[in-house]
């Protein structure tokens, strides 16, 4: 392969082959894990700090203005004014908090944001740690975040904190269970929990998104992705016009850019599992694998950020109902869907299984349109 | 590698002292929300120890369900049931004395009970690689009547929970 | 039914996000502040200002003290001019306005029966400083009439209209009077004939 | 790596027990029984996988009984928080020494 291609992995090859020559070799294991957990670290605030410029550009546009444009050339140096800005703000803790709580909180909300991007391949042999469990490492990471909202709405001491954790969690649990009903169907397909080996059954092409169950699987999961990260329109945990700021209230300065920063690396990390997982992660002609990757990565953010510039919030019983009453059920014969077509031979399972996943599909969506709430007539408002 | 299989096994012991000292705090703290926070910890510790012994499947599986799931109902629970500023209120009766002595006999009994057991270990197990896949094979032919006989309990106790939480009635 | 509604709006928002690269005058709706400002309205009107004509000694204001006492928020602070006997001109010796209080109402230029104070159309006004920065006094706030009628020409064709009918030339001073306006003068020919 | 004897497991195994059972016995708090019981479970947990590692003739048996027992300490930690809850409802309390209207 030419050098552009595994550039990452050449330069690690060579400093740890640069330590080898006078350092026993268990000093090298643990400077490799450095450099991997040091490349990770860097990686994710400064994808954190593009994103931030990227969003507020991407909105700015869609509501036809320029956004940031003052620092730097298009505005690329925002993000550090942002964070200078944060880190000469007052750190305020309310007198009634827990305090060691609420000073745990955004610390913790950033572990897993950090945790999950070690199984993510970026790229041909570039992911961190390859865990043969990988993909259910990455699930079960991102539901830690969970806690770490908790700690800080109830650290907080306060009403709309509480209210903000409260509804974080309603929404998290729900929609792990749908997110993770969808990736079934590529364990089942890949029969891997490994995220290099479902990249390397997607190879040449053969992406999942153009499978039939792949493309809603992909839908479904996409959706349920960004509900867990808490971005519009299922930001209802924040949501500004009803809870003030949801369970970050009470934070300010740093801390407050801690829960930002989370935040958005768990979009990034939610996007880029999106791409491996349907979109053949790394796969691609021409360009280098870890480019192929941020290309497809960056491409399931602008979806987020233009989901974000269009819809408005959900209601809670929309949201409840959107996950239980529509995602779920999907999800559950999305499998169904995804083993006749594995079971049927190749010409063949397109065919049966699209006209399944379109059965499914209109099944689904009738069943769950029949029993949402009447129009309501309001009493007292004549 | 002798090093690093040393700091590996450091890392161990300080694991679980980290799980020991957070489970004491679990029964010991007062604030139960405090007590729910130190409980994780003693679940992540208890994923570790899953960890180093080869079962990672099976320590992810217990991130993700206890972390993820039951400790939230727990937490939600805690949020239902005491307001905000609690934590004056003793959160605990009059046998502690009692209890600690005779678990310390008991516990004295049965480490050196276990000290003196010579077991018989299987090397062939000891390297046996148990992975998700081996897992499903296991559930799906040897303990298929069993994980039916769970997922019947399974769907007993999400209806029964609904049921008790409901509000009205 | 089945989502389309979401897929309209979101087709206008990719239109929207389109268009504001491929042909940013209809695409992009803001100004870019410093750079551009936008033209304002010949009604607008800002904090007010003392008109003199000619020269800044010979303003219109006679310290009659009226604005003053009709100023809502009393941000105006005026002390009349006195000569060697002490006895009271008809100047003002100061003229102080707290553009820190002053709320916009134009009151004072209602009121005022010499026009000699209008609203302006400044509004760059920030300063790092609240109590001395914003108190304007009578240097800062005396402007020539020209400016007058730069910013608001139907008012200001009106105003001399009728100060002409009523005969008013600008203050009978003898020290100042010698050239007579010139654009006064040829702004209300038919009132003066 | 398997350098750690499997008396080491069983130890921390049977402490945590203890503290769990302690827990159990001590706490007024109904939420603090069920956490404790949360603790006495891992402790089986614990003891079945690594019992399964080191001894059992098929390596995976433990595991799948440790995951059996997940289950129903999911479901149980479910059931119970719900009864805790309507509880709760009713009596405006979980202190175990004040739910006793059965005790006379």
């Amino acid at each position: 392969m030419e050098t552009s291609e595994s550039i990452f992995v050449v330069i690690k090859k060579a400093i740890l082959g640069f330590f080898h020559g006078f350092l026993p070799d268990w000093t090298v294991v643990i400077i490799s894990i450095l450099i991997s957990v040091t490349a990770i670290v860097i990686f994710g605030p400064v994808t954190m700090m593009f994103l931030t410029w990227l969003e507020r550009k991407v909105v700015g546009r869609i509501q036809n203005r320029y956004g940031p444009n003052r620092a730097g050339i298009f505005g690329l140096l925002q993000p550090i004014a942002d964070g200078v800005k944060m880190l000469t703000k007052e750190d305020i803790v309310p007198r009634a908090a827990d305090k060691v709580t609420h000073f745990l909180a955004p610390v913790i909300v950033v572990i897993p944001a950090l945790l999950v991007f070690s199984v993510l391949p970026f790229g041909r042999g570039m992911a961190a740690v390859n865990l043969n469990v990988g993909l259910l490492f990455f699930l079960a990471v991102s539901t830690m975040s969970t806690i770490a909202i908790f700690m800080g709405s109830w650290g907080s001491r306060n009403k709309f904190s509480l209210l903000g954790g409260m509804r974080a969690v309603a929404q998290m649990v729900s929609y792990e269970i749908p997110m993770v009903m969808s990736v079934v169907p590529v364990i089942l397909v890949t029969g891997s929990l490994s995220m290099v080996s479902i990249v390397e059954a997607q190879l040449g092409g053969k992406w999942f998104v153009l499978t039939p169950w792949g493309f809603f699987g992909a839908i479904v999961f996409f959706l349920c992705g960004v509900a867990e990260v808490n971005r519009t329109p299922f930001d209802l945990p924040e949501g500004e016009s009803e809870i003030i700021a949801g369970f970050h209230t009470e934070y300010s300065g740093m801390k407050f850019a801690l829960f930002y920063m989370a935040e958005f690396m768990s979009a990034f990390a939610i996007a880029g599992l999106t791409a491996t997982l349907f979109f053949g992660g790394w796969d691609g002609p021409l360009l280098p694998s870890w480019l192929w990757f941020l290309v497809k990565s960056y491409a399931m953010i602008f979806i987020m950020i233009w989901f974000r510039g269009t819809l408005p919030r959900f209601r809670i019983d929309q949201l409840m109902g959107f996950a239980w009453k529509l995602l779920l059920p999907f999800a559950l014969l999305n499998i169904f869907v995804a083993a006749l077509w594995q079971m049927l031979p190749a010409p063949k399972n397109l065919i049966v299984s699209g006209i399944a996943e379109a059965v499914i599909l209109v099944i689904v969506f009738f069943a769950s349109r029949k029993d949402s709430p009447k129009k309501r007539t309001y009493v007292f408002a004549d | 590698m002798d090093v690093l299989h040393n700091l590996a096994r450091l890392g161990f012991f300080a694991a679980t002292l980290v799980t020991l000292a957070a489970a004491v705090m679990v029964v010991t703290l007062r604030n139960i929300f405090h007590c729910a926070l130190a409980l994780i910890l003693v679940l992540l510790g208890v994923a570790a120890t899953y960890i180093s012994l080869k079962a990672e499947f099976f320590a992810v599986i217990q991130i993700l369900l206890y972390v993820g799931a039951i400790m939230t109902l727990v937490i939600f629970a805690i949020m239902l049931t005491s307001r905000i500023g609690d934590k004056t209120v003793l959160q605990n009766n009059r046998q502690g004395l009692m209890s600690f002595s005779l678990l310390a006999l008991f516990n004295a009994f049965f480490i050196g009970s276990v000290i003196k057991t010579s077991w018989h270990l299987n090397p062939a197990a000891m390297t046996a690689n148990v992975d998700a896949g081996v897992l499903g094979a296991a559930f799906m032919n040897e303990y298929v009547f069993p994980f039916e006989i769970i997922s019947v309990v399974l769907i007993v106790a999400l209806v029964g929970a609904i049921i008790l939480g409901r509000s009205d009635q | 039914m089945f989502g389309f509604g979401v897929l309209k709006g979101m087709s206008v928002t990719l239109w929207n996000f389109i268009l504001s690269y491929v042909y940013p005058k209809k695409g992009i709706t803001t100004v870019q502040y410093p750079e551009q400002k936008k033209e304002v309205e010949e009604r607008f009107r800002n904090f007010p200002f003392l008109v003199y004509e000619g020269a800044p000694d010979n303003m219109r204001c006679v310290a009659c003290d009226i604005c003053s006492k009709e100023c809502p928020p009393k941000c105006i602070y005026i002390i009349p001019e006195k000569d060697a006997q002490g006895r009271v001109q008809k100047k003002p010796a100061t003229f102080d306005i707290d553009y820190a209080i002053c709320m916009n109402c134009g009151i004072c230029e209602e009121v005022c029966p010499f026009d000699a104070i209008f609203m302006d159309h400044e509004y760059e006004l920030a300063e790092y400083e609240r109590l001395s920065s914003l108190l304007y006094h009578k240097e800062d706030l005396l402007k020539p009439v020209e400016h007058f009628a730069k910013i608001r020409p139907t008012d200001y064709g009106r105003i001399e209209a009728t100060r002409a009918a009523k005969g008013v030339k600008g203050r009978a001073q003898p020290v100042a009077g010698a050239p007579p306006k010139p654009a006064e003068t040829q702004q209300s020919p038919p009132a003066t004939s | 790596m398997n350098a750690i004897p499997v008396s080491y497991y069983v130890i921390f195994s049977g402490l945590l027990f203890s503290i769990g059972l302690y827990g159990v016995l001590v706490r007024r708090n109904v939420i603090g029984i069920l956490m404790s019981i949360e603790l006495i479970i891992n402790a089986a947990n614990i003891n079945l996988v690594a019992f399964s590692r080191y001894v059992a003739a098929k390596p995976e048996t433990g595991q799948i009984f440790a995951a059996f027992v997940i289950v129903l300490a999911a479901s149980a930690a479910a059931v119970g928080l719900a009864i805790v809850l309507s509880v709760y409802r009713n009596r405006r309390t979980i202190y175990t020494d004040e739910i006793n209207l059965l005790k006379w």
